[in-house]
C-alpha cells in the first residue's frame, strides 16, 4: 500500500530501470519506485502503471526481484504507446499491489499445467517463477503457451533456456502460424492441449476470451473439474480499488474480487467478460 | 386531425405478415399518461399496441442508424420533421433507401411529456404544445413510400430567426455571458448528440481516445467547444428537427445556435433547406463556388 | 504547445497562431525571410497540407490553451495546389468568424488572407497587421481553459 | 415534536450559515433545480419536490482532482490534491436522497478501500432532510423499500407542517445542530403529517434473487432498442458513482490527473486498449444498469442502488422507466 499518502488513488514516483524487448509489440519493463520496490505483490496480482499526463493502465506483474518490478506490456493504446517510445530512465508512477493474486494454496503439492496465451503468459509466469523458486513444494509443471507466430513469442529466455532444464518441468510451445525457422509445434493451444493429453491436477490458465472459450471447452472434454482449472481475466479498469464500477462482472469486481477465478466461481458469474 | 392508429395497425400488420419488412418502429402507450414512448415490433400480433397521440414527439430515425450493417428491412412511420432526419441520414448514405420503408403522417404538432409533468396538467388538452411545434416549418412528410391521413397546413408563424435575432442584437459581453451562463448547465450527457440525425458518424470523434480531441472534463470551456464542434459538424446539414433542445435536460437553447448557423450559410451561400430533398446536391459546407463572398483577399 | 498566464505582468504581448498552407503562405513566409523583411515576432506558424485542412478543432483548441489571435493563410482561390481546398476554407472560415461573433467572441480574433508564394512583403504586412489588430484587442479570456 | 416558525426559516439559514459553514438548499437557478450554497435574500426551492440534479454533487462532484503532477528528465513529481474540508449542511435533502448518500457510502467507504476525497467531505457534511408530504407523480420510494418522511441517516429531520416546520434531531451532530438555533424552537403540538398517496407504485420485494437468474432473459430484447445509450440518467441519478480518470495538461511538463462522472450507458465505458468491449451494445449496457441498480448491488453491500427519487423516470427522453421494468420483471416466469 503506497504508506506515506492515504488517498489510495494516488501512485508513488518511480522510474523504468530496464526494457527488455520481448517480441515486436512486447516490451518487459523493470520498475523502481524512488526508495526501491514499490511494493511486494503476490503472484497474480496487478499494479497500476502511469505515465502522468498520458494516462494509467492496469497491468500483470509478472516477475519481481529485490528491488524492481516487472511488467510485460503489449503496444496497444494511447498509455503503451508511450511506453513503448519510452528509454530507460523514463519517470513514471506505480501503485498497487491489486487483485487476488492466485490461490497459490490450491497449487501447493499438485502436478500443475500453465497453459498461456499470447500477452496471457505473463500473468502467468508470476506464478511459474514463484513454483520454480520454491521448488519442492509443487508436484511437476507442464507449461504449455501458444502465440501467433514465432516471433510473438514472449520470454523466450525463459522458454527455451529456463523452464526446460528445471526439475520435472516439461515445456510445450506452439504458434499459430509457423514461418521457414521454426521447428517446433504448429497448432491453437486447444487442439495442442488436446494433443498431449495432460494429467495434472490443477490448471492455470489465461489468454485471449476466445483461446479461454476453447481451451476450457478442451479441458471439460478431458474430464477436468472446474474446481482444478483456475484463471485470470482482463477488463478495462480506471480506479483499481472497487469504486469506479466499471470492470464488473455481475456483483464482482475484476481489481477487488479478482482478476483471479477458479471455473467455479466464474461459472456462478454471468457470461460477460 | 383523425387518429390514425387504426389505419397505422393495420398497415404494419399487412408488413409483417407478408415478411416485406423484418420490424417496425414506431410509438406506443407509455407507463404515464404523458409518455408515447418509441416501440420496437417484430410481432404483426404486437402492432395493436401502436398510438400517433399527441405525445408521439420522438423522431424514430436515429434508431436505424444502430442497425445499419444488420441488412434488416425496417417500416419506420415519420412525422414531417422526422423524415427530413431520414433524408439527412440517407443522403450521408448511412442507411440504403430500400432498407427502409416509410410510412409518413402528416402531423399537426405534438407535445413534450417534461412540459406535461412540469405543467402540472392532467390530460392532454391543458398540456402546451411542444417548442419544436411552433415553428414547424415541414408538418407533412417530404419522403414516404405510403401516407397515412391528410396533408397539414404548416402553422409557423412569425419569424423563423426571432430569437437568434434577438441574440445577435446583444453586445459582444452579453452574448458572451449569455451563452457561457448555458454552457456552463451542460452535464456533457450527449442526449444531444446521440438524438441527432446529422451526427451519424460510425465513431463520433468524441468517443476516440487517441487523438482525444476533447476533455472529458465538465468545465465552461470544454462544453463550448463540445457545443460548438457538434454545431459545426451539423452545419448546413441540420434539418432543424429541434429533437437536441427538446431532450436536453438542463435545457439548454441548442437550436439557437444552429438556427443561426442556417441563417448565415442562407446569407451568406444562398437559401438552402437541409433534409427536403433527396437528391445528389451536397450540402452548403460539402461544396462551394468561385463566386462565393470573398472577404480574404 | 501551451502557454503560462505568469507572464502577463510584464508588457503583455498578444501570442498569435498562423496556420500556413505549405505551397503558398508557407512559402510566402520563407520569401519574408529570405528578404530579411522586417515583422513582428508574434506569430507563431504551424504549416498544413492546405488551409482547407484546418479544423475548426484546430483553432478552438488554440484559443483554450492561451492563444489571443489565429490567422489561417491559404493560396488564392484558384491556386490551390489541392484545386479546391481553399474554397471549402473560405465557406468554413467565412461561417466560423460569424459563429464567433454570435458567441461574443470579437470575430477579429481569427483572421484569414490569402497569400500566394511570391508576396513574401503581403506576407509580413499580414502579420503586422493581424498583430496590431490583435494588440488593440488586448488579451483573449473567452474560451480559455482555465485550470487553475 | 419541537418546531420552527416558517417565517423564521431565513434567519434559521442565516444561523446555520455564520460561522463559514457552506449551507446548500435546494435552489432554481437557471431554470434548473439544484442544491447551491445560500446567501441572504436568496430564493429557495423548498417546496418543489426533489431537485433535477441530486445533492450528490456536494460529496461526488462531477470533476475532482486527484493530484498534482510535475514531470521532468529525472522524476514524477507528485502532489496530492488535499480533499475539501469545509463544513458543509446540506439542507432540504429529500429522504430518497438521504438513502442515495448512505449507498455511495457504502461505495466510497467500505470494502477494503477508503476514498479519501470522498470521506472528507462525507465526514464535514451535516443532512438535514425534509419530509415529502405530497410524493411527485414519478416519485416512487415507497415501492424499494423508502419511507417518504423518514429519513434515516439525517441528522436532523423536518416536516413542513403548514405554518411551522416540525423537526427532530436524529443524530449527536443533529442535536448539537439545533443547539445553534435553539432560540428560533419552540414546542410544537404537530404531529409528523401523514404521507401521501403514490401514483406510482410496484412491488419489488425479491426483485434481486429474482433478475440474478435473469441474464439470458428475453425481456433484455425487448427493452434496450429504444435507449438512446445517452448519459441523462446516470447524470442525474443520485446514486449513480462511476467515475472516469484522465489526464490534464496545464503546461508541457505539468498538470494533473482528475476524475470525473462517467456512464455505464457510454460506448467507450468498458472498451478495452485492444478493442474488446465486453459490453458492446446498448443491450449489454441497459442489462448492466438495470442489474446494478436491482441485483448486483443488493449483492454486494445489501441494498438497492435505486431510491425511488424517479429523475430516469422523469427526465429521460424516450420514456425509459424503471418502474415499469420492475413491474414486467415480477410477471416474468421463471421455469426452473
Amino acid at each position: 500500500m503506497n504508506s506515506e499518502c492515504c488517498n489510495p488513488l494516488v501512485p508513488l514516483p518511480g522510474k523504468i530501470i530496464k526494457i527488455v524487448d520481448e517480441s515486436p509489440d512486447v516490451k518487459t519493463f523493470h520498475i523502481a519506485a524512488a526508495e526501491g520496490k514499490p511494493f511486494t505483490p503476490l503472484p497474480g496480482q496487478l499494479g497500476m502503471l502511469s505515465i502522468p499526463g498520458v494516462g494509467e493502465g492496469m497491468f500483470s506483474i509478472t516477475s519481481q526481484g529485490p528491488d524492481h518490478l516487472e511488467m510485460a506490456i503489449k503496444k496497444v493504446g494511447v498509455l503503451t504507446d508511450s511506453l513503448h517510445d519510452a528509454q530507460v530512465g523514463q519517470p513514471i508512477a506505480i501503485r498497487g499491489p491489486y487483485g487476488n493474486g492466485f490461490p497459490v494454496e490450491k497449487f501447493k503439492g499438485k502436478d500443475i499445467l500453465f497453459i498461456g496465451g499470447g500477452i496471457g503468459l505473463a500473468p502467468v509466469r508470476s506464478l511459474i517463477v514463484h513454483c520454480l523458486q520454491n521448488r519442492g513444494d509443487f508436484g511437476k509443471i507442464s507449461i504449455l503457451y501458444g502465440a501467433r507466430s514465432p516471433e510473438e513469442l514472449v520470454f523466450k529466455e525463459d522458454l527455451f533456456k529456463n523452464w526446460p532444464q528445471a526439475k520435472d518441468t516439461t515445456v510445450y510451445v506452439t504458434v499459430d502460424k509457423g514461418d521457414e525457422q521454426w521447428q517446433g509445434h504448429v497448432g491453437f493451444v486447444p487442439a495442442y492441449v488436446e494433443e498431449i493429453n495432460p494429467s495434472p491436477s490443477m490448471v492455470l490458465l489465461c489468454g485471449p476470451p476466445v483461446m479461454i472459450k476453447f481451451t476450457l471447452e478442451t479441458l471439460s472434454k478431458l474430464g477436468f473439474s472446474n474446481e482444478q482449472i483456475v484463471t485470470t481475466l482482463e477488463m478495462r479498469m480506471k480506479c483499481g480499488i472497487g469504486k469506479c464500477g466499471r470492470c464488473n462482472i455481475g456483483s464482482k469486481f475484476i481489481c477487488l474480487d479478482g482478476p483471479v477465478f477458479t471455473l467455479n466461481e466464474l461459472e456462478g458469474l454471468p457470461p460477460e467478460y | 386531425m383523425s387518429d390514425p392508429s387504426g389505419e397505422m395497425r393495420e398497415l404494419a400488420k399487412k408488413l409483417l405478415e407478408n415478411g416485406e419488412v423484418d420490424r417496425i418502429i414506431g410509438w406506443e402507450k407509455g407507463n404515464l399518461w404523458y409518455q408515447s414512448p418509441p416501440l420496437f415490433i417484430t410481432r404483426a400480433e404486437e402492432t395493436d399496441r401502436l398510438v400517433f397521440d399527441d405525445f408521439a414527439i420522438n423522431s424514430l430515425v436515429t434508431y436505424l442508424l444502430d442497425e445499419r450493417d444488420s441488412g434488416k428491412k425496417t417500416g419506420i412511420f415519420v412525422k414531417g420533421c422526422d423524415s427530413r432526419g431520414l433524408v439527412r441520414i440517407l443522403q450521408d448514405k448511412q442507411i440504403a433507401r430500400e432498407s427502409v420503408y416509410v410510412i409518413g403522417l402528416p402531423c399537426s404538432g405534438k407535445k413534450d411529456p417534461r412540459q406535461a409533468l412540469s405543467s402540472g396538467a392532467s390530460e392532454s388538452s391543458q398540456v402546451p404544445p411542444a417548442a419544436k411545434c411552433e415553428e414547424c416549418l415541414y408538418p407533412n412528410p417530404v419522403i414516404y413510400d405510403v401516407i397515412i391521413g391528410e396533408a397539414v397546413e404548416a402553422k409557423a408563424k412569425g419569424d423563423r430567426f426571432a430569437a437568434v435575432k434577438e441574440i445577435e442584437a446583444k453586445t459582444a459581453d452579453e452574448k458572451y455571458a449569455y451563452w457561457t451562463s448555458q454552457y456552463s448547465k451542460c452535464l456533457r450527457c450527449l442526449a444531444c448528440r446521440n438524438v441527432c440525425p446529422a451526427c451519424n458518424c460510425r465513431e463520433c470523434a468524441f468517443d476516440i481516445s487517441k487523438p482525444r480531441i476533447l476533455a472529458k472534463e465538465n468545465n465552461l470551456s470544454h462544453n463550448m467547444v463540445y457545443h460548438l464542434t457538434r454545431a459545426f459538424h451539423a452545419a448546413g446539414r441540420c434539418v432543424e428537427c429541434g429533437e437536441c433542445e427538446r431532450v436536453c435536460p438542463m435545457g439548454i437553447p441548442i437550436m439557437q445556435l444552429n438556427k443561426k448557423i442556417i441563417k448565415e450559410i442562407n446569407d451568406l451561400f444562398g437559401p438552402y433547406e437541409a433534409g427536403v430533398k433527396l437528391d445528389e446536391t451536397p450540402p452548403p459546407l460539402g461544396t462551394y463556388q468561385t463566386s462565393d463572398p470573398e472577404e480574404f483577399m | 504547445m501551451s502557454v503560462k498566464s505568469s507572464d502577463a505582468q510584464e508588457a503583455w504581448e498578444p501570442k498569435i497562431l498562423a496556420f500556413c498552407c505549405n505551397w503558398c503562405s508557407y512559402a510566402g513566409a520563407d520569401l519574408a525571410g529570405l528578404n530579411r523583411t522586417q515583422q513582428p515576432p508574434n506569430v507563431r506558424i504551424i504549416r498544413v497540407p492546405c488551409s482547407g485542412r484546418v479544423d475548426p478543432q484546430f483553432i478552438m483548441r488554440a484559443f483554450q490553451d492561451g492563444v489571443d489571435g489565429v490567422l489561417v493563410a491559404g493560396c488564392h482561390p484558384g491556386d490551390c495546389h489541392y484545386s479546391t481546398g481553399n474554397f471549402f476554407a473560405r465557406r468554413r472560415f467565412l461561417l466560423f468568424q460569424r459563429i464567433f461573433d454570435y458567441i461574443g467572441i470579437d470575430p477579429g480574433r481569427l483572421q484569414n488572407r490569402w497569400i500566394s508564394g511570391a508576396e513574401g512583403d503581403k506576407f509580413a504586412a499580414t502579420v503586422s497587421k493581424v498583430t496590431e489588430d490583435i494588440r488593440a484587442l488586448g488579451p483573449n479570456r473567452k474560451l480559455r481553459d482555465e485550470h487553475e | 415534536m419541537q418546531g420552527i416558525a416558517k417565517q423564521d426559516l431565513n434567519k434559521v439559514l442565516e444561523t446555520l450559515s455564520g460561522g463559514g459553514a457552506a449551507l446548500l438548499v435546494p435552489m432554481e437557478i437557471d431554470g434548473v433545480t439544484r442544491f447551491a450554497r445560500w446567501e441572504q435574500g436568496a430564493k429557495t426551492a423548498l417546496g418543489a419536490g426533489n431537485t433535477l440534479l441530486p445533492p450528490k454533487e456536494a460529496l461526488f462532484p462531477q470533476n475532482e482532482k486527484v493530484f498534482n503532477y510535475e514531470m521532468s528528465n529525472e522524476e514524477a513529481k507528485i502532489v496530492p490534491s488535499a480533499a475539501a474540508a469545509e463544513e458543509t449542511i446540506i439542507l432540504g435533502i429529500r429522504p430518497c436522497d438521504v438513502r442515495a448518500i448512505q449507498a455511495l457510502d457504502n461505495v466510497f467507504l467500505t470494502k477494503d478501500y477508503v476514498d479519501e476525497l470522498y470521506k472528507t467531505r462525507r465526514r464535514h457534511t451535516l443532512l438535514i432532510a425534509l419530509g415529502c408530504t405530497q410524493p411527485a407523480p414519478t416519485c416512487f420510494c415507497s415501492s424499494v423499500g423508502g419511507d417518504p418522511l423518514q429519513a434515516e441517516g439525517a441528522d436532523i429531520m423536518l416536516w413542513d407542517l403548514g405554518e411551522t416546520y416540525g423537526l427532530e434531531a436524529l443524530s449527536d451532530k443533529g442535536k448539537d445542530l439545533l443547539k445553534k438555533i435553539d432560540k428560533f424552537m419552540s414546542k410544537s403540538r404537530g404531529k409528523k403529517p401523514a404521507a401521501g398517496k403514490f401514483s406510482l407504485e410496484v412491488d419489488s420485494r425479491g426483485i434481486a434473487e429474482k433478475l440474478h437468474n435473469m441474464f439470458e432473459d428475453p425481456i433484455w430484447d425487448r427493452w434496450y432498442q429504444k435507449c438512446l445509450g445517452c448519459g441523462i440518467c446516470t447524470f442525474i441519478c443520485p446514486t449513480c458513482h462511476c467515475f472516469d480518470m484522465q489526464e490534464k495538461h496545464t503546461g508541457q511538463w505539468d498538470g494533473y490527473r482528475y476524475r470525473c462522472w462517467d456512464s455505464c450507458m457510454f460506448q467507450e465505458y468498458s472498451l478495452m486498449a485492444g478493442g474488446h468491449n465486453p459490453r458492446p451494445t446498448k443491450k449489454e449496457r441497459l442489462r448492466n444498469r438495470f442489474l446494478h441498480k436491482l441485483c448486483f448491488f443488493q449483492e454486494r453491500y445489501g441494498m438497492l442502488l435505486c431510491t425511488g427519487c424517479g429523475r430516469c423516470v422523469r427526465e429521460c427522453p424516450v420514456g425509459m422507466d424503471i418502474t415499469k421494468f420492475i413491474k414486467e420483471v415480477s410477471e416474468v416466469s421463471l421455469n426452473e
